[in-house]
């Protein structure tokens, strides 16, 4: 088998108008999420992590939008399912396994990566998204905000009271509504009455629009479009239609309220299968590539969590840090106590 | 009787008033199909319906809202707040319009509606999942706050709350679901509301008066227990109501022992210990032989799951507690 | 001048489909709106009125949608403003001068008035609203829920939670956005970038309509229409365009935000005005109605104001009145000994 | 020096800190042209622009959530609270995320905001607008809460709130905008946060010790000075800081009187009396003489304007606690 050096397929043209590098690159991090999710459960079900909210069915709508990103200047505020997003943006794989290890010293990312640290109460982290959407714009640095919610968030205040906020000051600010069909048990249908998500964009003055969120490739357009809509200060609404494949979190039972005939179509539109397919027939990828980006992964993967398990010390003294700038002194002496009781290891 | 565990003494509970009172109906987060993410309503939808048993979008301030409008129409639902630390976000409905309802109306309307909530530690939870927010509720005149220490406890606390007149939180500990095994009565089971009991012990021979509530109250026990082998004995109040206190009851047993310890899962600042701390010194002052010692959590948050084995107050602690307490002088 | 006959007057033919009774009556509310307002203003400068929200301007809007209302089984559920709608609906005007008096006993109506008391957090009373509506459903009674806020409320998380459980639960119930122009000293403009407040409602799976708010008539006829569909369970959005022509409340100075300019056009299109002159050319309504209902007016008011000060005895007791169903022990006592404190006079 | 009332010392530490640093802004509901609804922004808008002194939707949930975006982007915003009832529709972003982006980026980002809330009785407000909701805020770890006495405190502690690495409550009492009138330091004058001041009082003479905070210091100077009359001397004991209390201050004094009375303005169950009896309790049991009392608002909701001459805590129950409490053995 003839196969084109990379240099070559890097240049060898578009697809839908979105270069070869993005698609490669796009499918090495959609093979990389998988993997992760893969040895995530696994490494649940053996008691290594706790519980852990996969992401398959969604790699192609997180990672098409994180690469629409310029990691530079532009911003990801995630909840906690974003994991491709968040890595491709440049977030450590060991500090997120910390992170749902149970350890806060893995919740951060260096300062080099411009993304918040996960946040579990649901589009609580909008109003900070648009807080910090609209400190860039008074700074001029040209960056924007990909903000990321669920279509359950939608329906909390902060969604509404962000999305309008944004809309007033001219945030650049990108709301991505992963419409993943479920809230938990809770079906999409059950989560608003409106035909779209896309729409309540009207309601606050700019642009929604809906993508396929199987596909990369549009994601990937229609969040740089979108991105630099926002930068001219014109927030958008990007729902991006897509499928929880998977459970909730690792704790959860699908079964329970839902067919398993209601996944079966969107396991076969599956992001990378559409994509690595229409790939290989324009010669930009190839078994091998599929093989090397997996190995690799798993490579990395292991790794990662190698190094987190090795950096795993949770220790009594974690509870105090990084509470306040200035720890009251009453606090100090609380925690003085109770880690010296915890030394002695009395615990039950 | 029979043995049930938390979770299947609050189904139990949820089921009897259910069937009784047509009023009463379930919503909140995942009570359908799901039956909850503890299971607490499992099997409710398909036996009283979707209409009655109701699965709502993810928005805590219109869930307990709409509920107080559903009063108004005359009904009485539970919300299933799917976590404690997820009701802040509806805090101006519970705090400033639940309990305001009835004075705003002169008395034309109430609302007597119950929202449980899953809280505390031990579950090695995400973030909010696990914190002891009680005493936020316990600042809020006109809603009862009360947490059940056993399936025994929690179905006879749950029952008369939901047909209290008056709304009640009911603080659900998320430890105890699947562990607290207990020979729970069959049937309608009813406790009084506002009144602490004794848990262990016997109030006129206890050294040392123990104070706690929800899990805590499991970690007093651990510590007596330990105690009593030491030839130390004590006598455990279960608060069982945060709000209103059993001002009457703490303050006998604790004249009674003269000394005491006060223990809550919760930062121990501005805690349902410190109000009980403060009411004891101002009633019962001139019985203490002693400091009346709070044992609580350190004051930040509750921490990720690897954390939570150093955070929790543990038995050990209260048991050191009632140490020291034993030796003031 | 020749005065027709009432009866006759009643069924001289309807203004845009509205009846000649409904006409009759809006313009005498109207009337005693202004005539009230008034008042109210004038006690709170002579000391015997609380800080009061006149409503000056809105008059038309809030009195046609009342009246679109059937008392029986319709409700209202308010916040502040909106007193001209509830005395339509049967709330007592002493009630509503008590409870500007700051004397609770006046927060609230009879048990035959279909109404919540007013409720000062902006917003909050719109989840109740909807509570209320999903009852009244699910007896089947037929009644819907006329649910105000103001176009400063539309931006709150409780706004967004409550349109949206609405159209998911199919709730009999309209939401009246009073656009009046003004949050206190903050602008429409600066509340949202939406062009419109009835374009929420797409995002919510129903309908929203905006109408003309110093038309009595087109007010009367879209709340009547959005009831109807409300009833059938698809709530509706109404933007009424109306404007505040007064200050914010009695210890508000709207020239510090705003120029006479922008208010004389609305002065000019006041509701009353509108409405009499359509209705003075269909022989509906003369100079004599007009005097008479100003009097009439004049004399219920004032009979209001004297009966609210005959019943305004303060007390202690009240305090403690009403919050619980079961006054539990500590409280009791604590009110107990400060009704005697307050009986000894000590109060500086 | 110069005289200013509360509003106006408020304004001046405002515009010192908008003028010394760009990162400063001024976020709120009409605090740009009309200068908030007390004046406390007045002219401030266009003395800095429109970008930094700027009005917002109602919402005020996202008011906090983007003022700690905005920090994370490198600014310091002020957020006005209209009044510190309505941050109850903000408590999930105060007391759940601003108080934790620190510690969940393990130290990367910070929030080190303030939030100024006008609080408290005295003006006949409409509902929510008075009640004094500060203990459920001393709750919140990771969150400052301040309460000034006077002008010249508000100057000082404000400026000191403004520079301050962690977020800070700031609560402006209402009675006091423009009655409270004092020499006020000018220019930069900045107090230290975190620590109680005497008052009122020689803390090695006094028979007794008041604690008190924001209006509830003025309340009990007045109880100090009618009791001077009597020839009963006490120490007034102003908190200043409501979370991190100065427990080392108050030990101290309390230990040196060994009679304590605890005033706030708050329904007492709860409140941040209770926390100071608990600590006191704790701390310098032995040295007491009789119970701590505390002195507080009633446990009910702030009523309607007519009624608050009967629920606001007066200086007569101050003294008469005070009088109890020597009375008590
Ligand atoms: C404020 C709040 N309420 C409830 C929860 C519990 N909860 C965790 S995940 C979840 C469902 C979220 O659904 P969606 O927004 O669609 O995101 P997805 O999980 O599908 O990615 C819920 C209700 C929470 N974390 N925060
Ligand atoms: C939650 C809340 N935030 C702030 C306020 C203070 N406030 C009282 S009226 C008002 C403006 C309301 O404007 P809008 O909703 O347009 O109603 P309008 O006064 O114009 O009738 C504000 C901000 C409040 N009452 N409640
Ligand atoms: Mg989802
Ligand atoms: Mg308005």
């Amino acid at each position: 088998m003839i196969r084109q050096s990379d240099d070559l397929r890097e240049t060898a043209g578009d697809i839908d108008g979105v270069p070869p590098a993005v698609i490669r690159e796009g499918l090495r991090r959609m093979i990389a999420a998988r993997v992760f999710d893969t040895k995530a459960i696994a490494m649940h079900r053996r008691g290594k992590l706790g519980t852990f909210p996969p992401c398959a069915g969604q790699e192609a709508s997180f990672v098409g939008a994180a690469l629409a990103l310029d990691r530079e200047r532009d911003w990801i505020v995630p909840q906690y399912r974003e994991i491709p997003a968040l890595v491709a943006h440049g977030a450590p794989l060991e500090g997120i396994i910390l992170y749902y290890m149970g350890d806060p010293a893995g919740g951060w990312w260096p300062g080099s990566v411009n993304a918040l640290p996960f946040q579990i109460s649901i589009a609580a982290q909008l109003p900070q998204a648009v807080g910090i959407a609209w400190g860039l714009k008074r700074r001029a640095t040209g960056g924007a905000v990909l903000a990321f919610v669920g279509d359950g968030g939608t329906s909390e205040g902060d969604f509404h009271e962000s999305a309008n906020l944004a809309g007033v000051q001219q945030c650049p600010i990108v709301f991505f509504v992963s419409n993943n069909g479920w809230a938990i048990s809770t079906p999409r249908a059950r989560q608003t009455a409106a035909a779209s998500f896309a729409d309540r964009a009207i309601g606050y003055g700019y642009d929604g629009v809906t993508v396929d969120g199987t596909d990369l490739l549009a994601v990937y357009r229609t969040v740089s479009e979108a991105l630099a809509t926002a930068r001219a200060g014109r927030p958008v609404i990007v729902e991006s239609l897509t499928y929880r494949v998977g459970p909730h979190s690792t704790v959860d039972d699908p079964r329970v309220y839902r067919s398993e005939d209601e996944v079966v179509p969107w396991r076969q539109s599956d992001g990378y299968d559409r994509l690595a397919l229409r790939a290989r027939e324009s010669g930009l990828w190839s078994d091998t590539d599929e093989l090397a980006a997996r190995e690799e992964a798993t490579r990395e993967v292991d790794a990662a969590f190698e190094r987190a398990q090795a950096a795993f010390k949770p220790a009594t003294r974690q509870l105090g840090e990084h509470v306040w700038a200035h720890l009251p002194a009453q606090t100090a002496a609380q925690l003085q106590e109770l880690e010296r009781r915890n030394a002695r290891g009395e615990r039950e | 009787m029979s043995e049930q565990n938390l979770v299947s003494a609050i189904r139990d509970a949820l089921q009897i008033e259910l069937a009784r009172d047509e009023r009463q109906m379930i919503i909140g987060l995942d009570v359908g199909k799901m039956g909850g993410v503890f299971r607490a309503t499992d099997g409710l939808q398909a036996e009283f319906g979707e209409d009655r048993v109701v699965d709502l979008p993810i928005a805590e301030g219109v869930m307990v809202g709409a509920a107080i409008g559903l009063c108004v129409s005359g009904f009485r639902p539970i919300v299933e707040m799917q976590f404690l630390g997820f009701a802040h976000q509806a805090f101006h409905q519970i705090g400033q319009q639940l309990t305001r309802l009835r004075q705003r109306s002169q008395g034309r309307f109430s609302a007597p509606l119950t929202i449980r909530a899953p809280y505390g530690g031990g579950g090695k939870t995400p973030e909010f999942h696990s914190d002891c927010y009680e005493a936020l509720y316990a600042q809020c005149p006109g809603l009862r706050v009360v947490a059940p220490s056993s399936p025994t406890e929690a179905k006879g606390l749950l029952l008369a709350a939901l047909r209290h007149p008056d709304p009640v939180l009911f603080l659900e500990p998320i430890a105890g679901y699947r562990t607290w095994v207990d020979d729970v009565p069959e049937g309608d089971y009813v406790l009084p509301l506002g009144e602490a009991r004794i848990a262990y012990g016997n109030e006129n021979a206890a050294a040392v008066a123990v104070v706690s509530y929800g899990l805590s109250t499991q970690t007093a026990l651990r510590a007596a227990a330990s105690l009593a082998a030491e030839g130390i004995d004590v006598v455990v109040v279960d608060l069982r109501s945060l709000s209103p206190i059993d001002v009457g009851t703490l303050c006998r047993v604790v004249e009674k022992a003269g000394r005491c310890v006060v223990v809550t899962d919760a930062p121990v600042t501005g805690s349902i210990a410190s109000e009980v701390t403060a009411t004891l010194m101002e009633r019962v002052f001139w019985s203490l032989e002693a400091p009346i010692v709070r044992v609580g959590a350190p004051d930040v948050p509750h921490p990720l799951g690897a954390l939570e084995q150093f955070y929790i107050p543990t038995a050990e602690a209260v048991a050191d507690a009632v140490r020291s307490t034993l030796e003031a002088h």
